[in-house]
């Protein structure tokens, strides 16, 4: 498969946006400014980017507890997503959700979710949705290792497959879920071994190569908007961070971290591109400068917003005011 | 007025839901053969299998997949089979279906309902025989509405399909046959509003479900010794109707309250803080609670009896409150 | 794998005592002697026989909605399964459960269950403490097709494979979830497949032959009782009756049903040992006889039984009384 | 007396039955790990990894092989991580554990204890600050256990891993860290005994978990002012130690039921009319509940702290019951 230089562009530009969204957030954090707890994706970003960027604008995601990269991927306007982890009513969720809920609808994110394994089904019915609709849509459904030791991993794949609904799932395989090893819990070495029980191909890939995932599923989601029912792809990715931010990581090992960080998706495309001279270290420079000032601006727009009035707290539970 | 019986008043909602709303569809197991309660029996055959969704055994994925349709432009209607495998999608319903909207700030509506077969049927024992309603009024996000005539059960899933907001609609075993008068024209019946099904002066009695026809039984009785029991049913439990609630208690200033779930942590316990919270000065008696003893149901006849209020219990309690 | 001859008359018998008891409970019912609603396992009778007689009598089973033939084939007391459907103090589970939780600790037997799927994951952790108190046994996990597509069946497979438990999974696939038929609800053809998703072999064998049915589970469960972990086989079998008694059977097509009845569990098996001289057509008629007189007395026993009392209702609930 | 926080005294109790009898087991999520909130930290190294098994996230078979080992001659003490994903389980709570020994006509004991990390903790929001326990005291079969303070946390969690039946243990987040004294020797609380935090004369403030600390604060501020409230823990909510409340209230006349819980349909709401069934009479106002309001939890701090029973709603309450 062939890919622009334009599109391999728009990827790196992608994750360096959210590469420079989580680092921000990592610090603001770490300074106890920012309430909650969050999940950070640093070193997955080209799941996040490669699989976005093979979406239509009108597409769906489904996405998890470990979901920036996905919202910033899809187009989310990352002001109003720090706004929302500054917990200010000018955030995506008008602070109502934080890290864990966060959504923009308005570029068909449905929404990070706090139970593990929680968007599978629902990416189901916003299949069925699309096909009932006739609308040629796709939704984009991302899970963990983790999730898929869920049962309703298992029903979810089962309903796509038999109703043919046009959902991509991917699995984000970082080896861990919290602090429990993948090769542990999961009774198969590869995720993707499971894509048969369903009647699909399971396919791998690298996810610390971006064209490599952006490959996979703009076929899958072509397939898809074609008729082609559901895809199954696994993504092997390394978790750069803590499963959570503070996470003292006692239980793992330093050179997997270390073997991770080494390999770079954005460090990876980055020099490709230069060195295909499809893209200069002037322009990727100007890049991360760019997404700086995209972030230094939502940082400035969620510090300075205002915090909900108490009262908020009871609006948005109902569309009919009770 | 022409007779129906619930489960034809069920269907005739549907059909004219579905007739008026081409997002409205069905999601469930057995619906096409309208296995066990017969409801959605036949309505393949008028609308197509696509709005006539039968599902695998998949509670979690059935109920999910009706949130994900849910915000994205349908109005699913799914049919939990039985109330009793809610357990089995208990996350898609509380932490999924109740709280995106609130967690997303309004950026989704859920115009869902989910259909619940509850109470006990004769024999059915402790899988099939549940009343879990009040788990849900404690969830904040659900609309929980339990009709107890054919009328009000038609009148009130058309609303919940109309809403834009998720509704768990409780329909008692016990009453699919039941049959009684429903209008032919049209008629929405706007959630959380009671229904006093019997007026009277004397005591308050406010029953749910199969309940309600118990309670006007017990009415029946007691009014041959001059004891007039007024019987508000309120056909939703969130919203509840207060106002009408209290009017009735304010006027008979005595009330018992009679549901058919365990009676331990029951929605009548909520009624009951209600009334002590709210007009607590308008009584002149202790609340009585009616419900079910605090076991799973039991399948042999005598024990299920035992377990489950019986018109007598309610007679009996309305005596102690006027007594 | 030979199967000895005296084995192989064991497993006829069984069956018998299954139909006999089987087609009782279908008259009584018929004729509105017994309450609640009952599921029958005519024409499945091979799998139950077949893979229980692989038991030792201190292994487990757990069992489904349609488990009478999975109690009388562990051994339990036909007159007191007979009470409990009468709903008599004199139960199996004193009225208390019915057939639908019908239960025989007494010889291993933890229960039917009203919940489809609800037996895999109390079969995981049986199989968990039979591993802990290092007991020898194994658990038998009986379960249909319809189960197979439910998120405990998979959370419960990955459990006791990366466990190592002692548990063999059986699934009876008889091609319907009540009206829903499993060509239309699974993904895939064979509930067997899906075995690889959690790096099992999927046996599958014909649950009309009970022979084949016992050696395989036979093998099984001496892999499990070695240390060698879970095993999952899929036996076809077809369902004689409605999914209940009454149960029209509107969805179902006669042929499939007439094709079923003409595949008979009892009669291959008895023709098989009737011609190898290993049983006598005297023989097999004294087994009808036999369990017809069994039957004779668990119906006489259950209608004579008392009911319980009402208050009665109240016990049974803790341990410690309150 | 020596001083733990709740955490470690959670940690002693398990240490010391996990000595006592090696049948007890652990499980569940990042148990050896600790995660997140460190009580089985270390435990692993202690009793070996067979002892303390982490699993998969596979909630359903978690809960259910809980089951199948109690049923079968353990004594498991499953974890569910945060209670909010009891949820995912529900099935193998309310229809498996809580109803075999009573379906089975008593054939098998259920001794397993099932630890419920439970309510808020500040920014966690909708998914991860729930307080769930109603749903458990309206399900027959349950012990549902709610302590405090540390030495409470101890004895009854030593008390629930001996028992034979199934107990919901909840432990609330924002108390692991709290301290408390700790006796050295051992204590086993029996289930279903209140204990008296805080005597008074003017009013009973009932309370569960951290809001038992919530009301000795308001209390304090009340005893200011001379009004002294008795605060009443009734530390199991499942077996309810009714005798307890009631002799409280006959002796203050006025009640203030106090809970994290959303408000309608909460256990206070069975308190209340426990209260408004059986001791009317001495009932001298009427009841007053404070609890969170009905919405999932938000995420901004202004609006969970909002959201939550705050102490000067406690004290706002008791001013106007006693008033
Ligand atoms: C149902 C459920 N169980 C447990 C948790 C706690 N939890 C949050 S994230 C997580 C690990 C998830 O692992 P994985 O799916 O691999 O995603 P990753 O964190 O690696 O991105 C766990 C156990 C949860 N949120 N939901
Ligand atoms: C969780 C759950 N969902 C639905 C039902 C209703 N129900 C009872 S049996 C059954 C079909 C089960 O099919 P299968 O597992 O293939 O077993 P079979 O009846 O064929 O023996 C259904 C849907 C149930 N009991 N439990
Ligand atoms: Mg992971
Ligand atoms: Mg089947």
């Amino acid at each position: 498969m062939s890919i622009s230089a334009e599109k391999q562009r728009e990827l790196l530009r992608s994750m360096i946006r959210i590469r420079a969204f989580e680092e921000r957030v990592r610090d603001l954090f770490a300074a106890g400014r920012l309430p909650g707890f969050v999940h950070l994706s640093i070193g997955q970003e080209g799941v996040a980017a490669g699989a976005s960027s093979a979406l239509r604008s009108d597409d769906y995601v489904l996405s998890t507890h470990r979901g920036h990269g996905h919202m910033v991927a899809k187009g989310a306007d990352t002001a109003r997503m720090m706004a929302e982890l500054f917990a200010k009513r000018t955030g995506s969720c008008k602070g109502k959700g934080g890290s864990m809920h966060i959504a923009d609808a308005s570029v068909g994110v449905l929404g990070a979710n706090g139970v593990v394994a929680g968007g599978l089904s629902i990416a189901a019915g916003v299949g069925l949705s699309i096909k009932q609709r006739r609308s040629g849509q796709v939704c984009l459904c991302f899970f963990g290792d983790g999730a898929a030791n869920r049962g309703p991993f298992h029903e979810a794949l089962n309903l796509a497959v038999i109703w043919k609904l046009p959902v991509v799932f991917v699995c984000e395989n970082n080896g861990w879920a919290s602090s429990t090893a993948h090769r542990y819990a999961c009774a198969v070495p590869d995720v993707a071994v499971r894509a048969a029980g369903y009647g699909l191909r399971g396919v791998i890939v690298n996810g610390m190569d971006t064209l490599e995932v952006y490959g996979a599923v703009r076929e899958a989601v072509e397939r898809a908007r074609a008729g082609g029912g559901p895809a199954f792809i696994e993504a092997k990715v390394v978790r750069w961070q803590g499963h959570y931010e503070g996470d003292p990581q006692g239980y793992r090992d330093r050179a997997e971290i270390a073997d991770g960080k080494s390999r770079d998706p954005i460090e990876r495309l980055g020099t490709k591109l230069a060195g295909e001279g499809a893209c200069g270290t002037e322009q990727i420079a100007e890049m991360h400068r760019a997404a700086q000032e995209e972030m230094d601006r939502a940082v400035a727009f969620g510090e300075s917003s205002p915090l909900p009035a108490p009262e908020e707290a009871l609006e948005d539970l109902f569309a009919a005011q009770q | 007025m022409r007779k129906l019986t619930m489960a034809e008043a069920l269907r005739e909602a549907l059909i004219e839901e579905m007739t008026r709303d081409p997002r409205v569809f069905l999601i469930g197991e057995d619906l096409r053969a309208g296995v066990p309660f017969g409801v959605t029996k036949g309505l393949a055959e008028l609308f197509g299998e696509d709005r006539v969704l039968d599902t695998p055994i998949s509670e979690a994925a059935i109920i999910g997949a009706s949130l994900g349709a849910a915000i994205t432009g349908m109005r699913p209607v799914a049919d939990m089979h039985f109330a009793d495998f809610v357990t089995c999608a208990m996350d898609e319903v509380v932490n999924q279906i109740a709280k995106v909207r609130y967690m997303f700030g309004g950026q989704v509506d859920v115009p869902l309902t989910l259909r619940m077969p509850t109470g006990s049927v004769k024999g059915a024992a402790a899988h099939h025989s549940q009343s879990l309603e009040a788990w849900f009024v404690h969830t904040p996000g659900l609309h929980v509405v339990f009709p107890s005539t054919p009328a009000d059960a038609k009148g009130l899933l058309k609303t919940s399909i109309r809403g834009l907001d998720p509704v768990l609609f409780f329909e008692h075993k016990r009453l699919y046959k039941m049959s009684g008068e429903v209008p032919e024209e049209e008629v929405l019946i706007p959630l959380g509003q009671a229904d006093v099904k019997r007026p009277g002066s004397d005591v308050t009695v406010i029953a749910t479900g199969w309940m309600v026809h118990q309670a006007l039984d017990a009415a029946d009785r007691l009014s041959q010794d001059g004891i007039e029991a007024e019987v508000v049913d309120p056909r939703c439990l969130a919203p509840f109707d207060k106002a009408a609630l209290f009017a009735s208690v304010r006027k008979t200033t005595r009330v018992v309250i009679v549901e058919e779930a365990a009676r331990t942590g029951a929605f009548g316990a909520q009624v009951a803080a209600w009334i002590v919270e709210e007009i607590f000065d308008a009584l002149d008696a202790p609340v009585r609670r009616v419900a079910a003893r605090d076991v799973p149901m039991p399948f042999s006849p005598p024990l299920e009896e035992y377990v489950l209020p019986q018109v007598r219990d309610i007679v009996d309690a309305v005596r102690q409150v006027v007594g």
